[in-house]
């Protein structure tokens, strides 16, 4: 198999998706002739011509407004947002027309959507390229939300999404797009080409939505990650000689509850870790869902690390940043609780 | 170089309020078949000063003239007029049904209906409106069935989307009408996309958007434009103006500019304006409109010039903030009124048909009603089950989902 | 002290901000000459002015794009957003803008704005008139979130939000806007007259943001609610006889733990309440933070009653809406587990 | 009636990309001095052509021409010079600081200094600028300290931001620069806001928002016309078209609307183009349009024709989209060297004063570098504390971030 990057695992599963089906379009913000500012579409419009891959004008609520028309008409839009920290101008229309299409006509019209966007931070992009709003989609009741951690998912999450019914937000965790990246920022980063989920098989193959995967099978304690804190999570329980269970979630919405019970009821300990800010991100839920589902066999309080609830800072990134010694600390607490 | 003067906040007003009297004097109104008739490829910097004009064809005298009249046969003209009257009845009849309890919610269009009948006229099949709710003669004219829209309306056990829309927000792809939303606007740009996925595929459906005046304001309208500009959109941009948006006078959406249609004017749009209370007339322009859009040569902007006669919704009474006798001043007459003096100047029509015709529609309509009410209405009767509720929000019900309904216990 | 409804002390707590502050201006759609289509602002404008309250363009970007320029410049002002569900356009003037401009400009710039909302549902209002987005707000660094649940506290609250330096979404209830309402569609609703709550004082008085009352003291169980949902509380507690605590929490940005985590260690169990839906909802951050708290003093695992995960449906509204009986049935299994 | 003929996709394209040669020949620049001056108080329908033309005073020859001529001194010319000069000087600087590593990120302007040195000019103490990040002569011609620029870039110690923003995003009250935000076009709608507060209150401050060409396209664009349009605002509403938003050529924004200006139109604001490359036409447009704010005449609508002739960003390489030789094909020349030129036909500078200013200019550059570097760089020296990261999210601290800074242990 060979192995890639995050991006060409990316760009790999449109391409894929457009050679098979002619109705899928993908159209961005600097997307068409130079293929995206993270190259993340280059080369789709010589191959597929401009009526398949095409810049837009700056305005997300126009990308995913059109993309709902298109939708409905029959084509499968798969458009990308720059950056998540510019997905808010569409999110009217994403929570309110995409979300709820096929409910209100009661299937007349559908919306297979997918939307793209870069998140999360550890590459000094301040408050304007660091964001992770996941958050701010699993609320929305209708909308799909994912979060691949490597280009093998990445690469058989976005074939699924895209032929997927229904609308799929695909946040993709930039600091993984060229290696895994375990939280220390004075240390060398793998490049996918060294890791074995940068293995991603050719053509055609999908990842199911919906399913989490167990990255490493523990005894003492459940740490659920996604994206960058997947290997964050690694480091740390390396790092603390915790033997703990980690889950990488891949879909938040609809979420592997199944999985997450499993484990946890093994465990009894579960440590929650991601990005975004603290109050009211993704954690909450699972904070939630593991105490509602798993009361009776858990040792300790379910720990949550994330962002800390202010803007996303400039200088202060890795004092920002969830870091392995931050959940570090949380996997030790947890276990002495 | 600072000047001393102080600034002053400007905020726009309606000419009359409650207790003053209506004076429509200053709207300018052009002779009927006064407006040229550009052919479609016309370059839209050619017909600027359209977007200033309103297109008109029937005149006083109830003649069609001029360069727009003339593309309805007298069949047609007739059919037009029971479709504008079947919506009236419809609507009387719904508006009655809300105050008596059967649905939570209405919105009439009293004063409008030419604009949506005589639009639906110039379509084909597989055309796609995307309208907002002032739209139902885009139903009734393409024949979509009375008594599905009542039952929609009273979110009864037949309700074709299970009682999960608030009334009126119909649905029918297979009618060209497009789920309606619910938030202004947001739909405008999603008929330039479906326009866009036309001519992506080669193929030849063209979409039409619909705003209202007050509308217009909203972001995705701008984005509608830009999208629709930028990839050449065979789209028709509808906007209607009917004078008001709830208690907010066009004014305040309009601004500075004169007319809603010159909106169109900086993105290189053609922008018409037509008498919105002539049926002749917006058949007319929307028939060109969509021809330019059949014949690739993009997107037309619309601006309908109506007046909302009743109330905004069963939750409105615009007597708070319009003089009562606002619609009977309304320079443009009525609809329905004008195609039948038309008619009958014509020797198609008289008083007596008229009469009959609207006993027959009203037949028609109670009937529908009956039939619909079979079915339950909103407080009575059958209803969409609880089961419902939880289908349908993915193509497929997801694991929390079917939780959920479990513990709801339906 | 005067007896109002909620509509006339929302208007109340404008009217003595106007009065006190010239720099206090109101606008939104229709709340000008017309005075709102909930009548909020009826008054207003002939009392202060057309340059202290008018009707506004349909376009929520702009009312709250333009507010925070005003704020800007030194003006407070109130915004109203004509229902909840019509708040995304301007999601992201909010989130990017308002929230972060006091800590992006170090203080140089800030936005003390109001934006009113009516919010939930139990009118027949359908998805578009019933939502309850507090959760999308709550993740927001930089806002608070305020929901009042009666006439008092509506004006003591909506008067420190104006006073406030800073951005504060205020959510109000309308189905409490002429009444208390426990959920029992088919009962006669009492007046605001007929209640103590219903009772405001005239003139200028605050009730601060940040904290909670508690409404009923109780040993049993504690139910965190606020809105519409204390009085559903409270209907079920009386229904099904339990001795729960019921806490109003009346901000919920920035959260009074330290109340709930009091009331939750003193009777070991805790249910959650709220009309929007259940995944990532603020219930989520409330169960997260009671069991994070108050772990070793449970004795079931913290439950949550919310909305289903669907659009808000229209026929089926009473099916939907939380109510007391199934408030009630949460207290029972959390008092049996 | 239905159209048998298939419909195609229109995507717009660029003359050229990397390979091809540069032709400008299809853009129509008008003569120097050729475009009318009319009063403040026109009616803006009586200018609607100003939108499509460009108005420029200086010549080939170097020559200030026309009725835009003649807006400043000597010494001001001068100045204007010097400030174009440091920006550009600043901006150097700034991009080898970054590709050592002292920063993140940076952003010039290369080729469009005239803009927004020759703007703040018009303005007047209290005035607020609503900037993008390609405005820094804003702070430069107002005199803003280069060091605490240099401070911001670095997110040092000294960084009157503590380190929260990405560099080149300043803000300052003091010298009419409103914090940029980084999300393009929402400022646009805030300015509006600010100059409706003047207006509210009776004061005699003005609002300039600025807006990139590519940006046009977004929401808060159309938002900012509408309330500006309606309460006639008084804001100066700046576009600058340098023809490029990242790799996307101005036509994918403009759409078949042949100008950006002309989106004004629309909204009944009177709408200009300035040759943007041209200290003197830049100067006169803004001193034309901020005269009509504070006379209470409302909004305008400027376009500033110019070029980025370097990269997007530090992030960016043009060569991937464009023709590396575009920049030298473009025909509005250089500002700095126009305004140059100009003063030298004037007799007030020569090649050698330029050249010694050029120098002068460097050390003052330099200096202020070696000042600000003192206190840091982004990866070495002082920095913002952790605890600076919790400051400033409200006006008084929340218990949570209270408890959560402690959890930080800073
Ligand atoms: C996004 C959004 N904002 C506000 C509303 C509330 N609202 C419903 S109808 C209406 C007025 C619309 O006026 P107009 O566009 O002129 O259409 P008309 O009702 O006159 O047909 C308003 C403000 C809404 N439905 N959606
Ligand atoms: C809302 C939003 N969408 C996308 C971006 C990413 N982005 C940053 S600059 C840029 C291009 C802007 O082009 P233009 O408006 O022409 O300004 P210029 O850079 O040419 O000065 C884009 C797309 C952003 N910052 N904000
Ligand atoms: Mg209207
Ligand atoms: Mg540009």
């Amino acid at each position: 198999m060979p192995r890639m990057t995050m991006i060409e695992a990316i760009r790999g599963a449109m391409d894929v998706s457009m050679e098979r089906d002619d109705n899928v379009v993908v159209f961005g913000e600097d997307v068409g002739y130079f293929g995206g500012v993270f190259r993340c579409t280059q080369g789709l419009q010589q191959k597929y011509g401009k009526s398949r891959c095409f810049d837009a004008p700056i305005n997300e609520l126009g990308i995913v407004g059109t993309a709902i028309g298109m939708a409905a008409y029959g084509l499968k839009p798969c458009v990308e947002i720059q950056f998540a920290d510019y997905v808010y101008p569409a999110y009217d229309q994403i929570v309110s027309e995409a979300a709820r299409l096929r409910y209100r006509s009661n299937g007349g019209f559908t919306c297979p959507i997918v939307i793209r966007m870069p998140t999360g931070g550890g590459i000094f992009g301040g408050q304007t390229h660091s964001q992770s709003p996941e958050a701010l989609f699993t609320h929305v009741s209708g909308l799909k939300v994912v979060v691949p951690s490597n280009p093998h998912d990445a690469k058989g999450l976005l074939i699924s999404a895209i032929e997927d019914p229904d609308p799929v937000i695909f946040l993709e965790p930039k600091r993984l797009y060229n290696g895994p990246f375990d939280g220390h920022h004075d240390r060398p980063v793998t490049a996918w080409s060294k890791h074995e989920l940068g293995e991603v098989p050719e053509g055609h193959f999908t990842v199911p939505l919906g399913k989490a995967v167990v990255r490493k099978p523990g005894a003492d304690l459940t740490i659920l990650a996604y994206g960058t804190m997947v290997y964050v999570a690694e480091a740390a329980a390396a790092e603390t000689g915790i033997d703990a269970e980690i889950i990488d979630l891949r879909t938040l919405l609809p979420l592997d509850l199944d999985t997450i019970v499993a484990s946890v009821k093994k465990t009894g300990r579960c440590v929650v870790v991601h990005e975004a800010t603290l109050t009211s991100g993704f954690g909450a839920e699972l904070a939630a869902l593991v105490q509602e589902n798993c009361f009776f066999h858990l040792e300790a309080p379910v720990a949550r690390v994330a962002g800390w609830d202010t803007p996303y800072p400039h200088a202060q990134e890795w004092d920002y940043f969830p870091g392995p010694a931050r959940v570090g600390r949380a996997l030790t607490e947890t276990m002495e609780a | 170089m600072t000047e001393s003067t102080s600034l002053r906040f400007h905020v726009p007003e309606p000419e009359v309020r409650p207790g003053g009297t209506p004076d429509f004097s200053k709207v300018p109104i052009p002779k009927a078949g006064s407006v040229e008739r550009p052919p479609v490829d016309v370059d839209p910097r050619a017909i600027r000063d359209m977007a200033y004009s309103i297109i008109r064809v029937l005149n006083k005298e109830g003649e069609a003239v001029g360069p727009w009249a003339g593309t309805l046969s007298d069949e047609e003209l007739a059919e037009g007029l029971r479709h504008m009257m079947t919506l009236r009845s419809f609507d009387a009849r719904m508006q009655m049904a809300q105050r008596q309890g059967k649905t939570s919610f209405y919105m009439q269009h009293m004063g409008e209906e030419a604009v949506s009948c005589a639009f639906r006229r110039a379509l084909e099949p597989g055309d796609m409106n995307f309208p907002t709710y002032r739209q139902a003669g885009l139903l009734i004219a393409g024949g979509y069935p009375l008594v599905e829209m009542m039952n929609q309306i009273y979110s009864n056990e037949a309700d074709p989307l299970k009682g999960r829309q608030l009334p009126i927000m119909y649905s029918s792809k297979e009618h060209g009408f497009f789920s309606i939303s619910g938030n202004l606007g947001t739909q405008f740009v999603q008929a330039v996309g479906w326009a866009m996925a036309s001519a992506i595929k080669n193929d030849a459906k063209i979409a039409a958007g619909w705003i209202g005046d007050g509308s217009t304001a909203e972001s995705d309208f701008h984005a509608a434009l830009v999208f629709a500009s930028t990839y050449r959109a065979p789209v028709v941009l509808n906007i209607v103006n009917n004078q008001w948006a709830i208690s907010t006078f066009q004014g305040i959406a309009r601004g500075g500019s004169g007319t809603f249609a010159a909106r169109g004017l900086g993105f290189g749009i053609p922008a018409l304006r037509v008498d919105g209370n002539d049926y002749l007339a917006v058949h007319a322009v929307a028939k060109w409109a969509v021809e330019r859009a059949r014949k690739n040569l993009g997107p037309t902007l619309v601006e309908y010039v109506t007046y909302r006669v009743g109330a905004h919704s069963t939750s409105d009474d615009p007597s708070a903030y319009r003089p009562k006798t606002e619609s009977e001043a309304w320079p443009l007459g009525d609809p329905v009124i004008r195609l039948k003096n038309h008619l009958i100047v014509r020797g198609l029509w008289s008083e007596e048909r008229h009469k009959q015709t609207e006993a027959e529609i009203l037949d028609t309509v109670i009937s529908a009603q009956k039939e619909a009410e079979k079915h339950g209405t909103l407080h009575a009767g059958g209803k969409p089950s609880a089961r419902d509720m939880f289908e349908g929000v993915y193509a497929e019900m997801p694991p929390h989902l079917r939780r959920q309904r479990q513990q709801a216990g339906v």
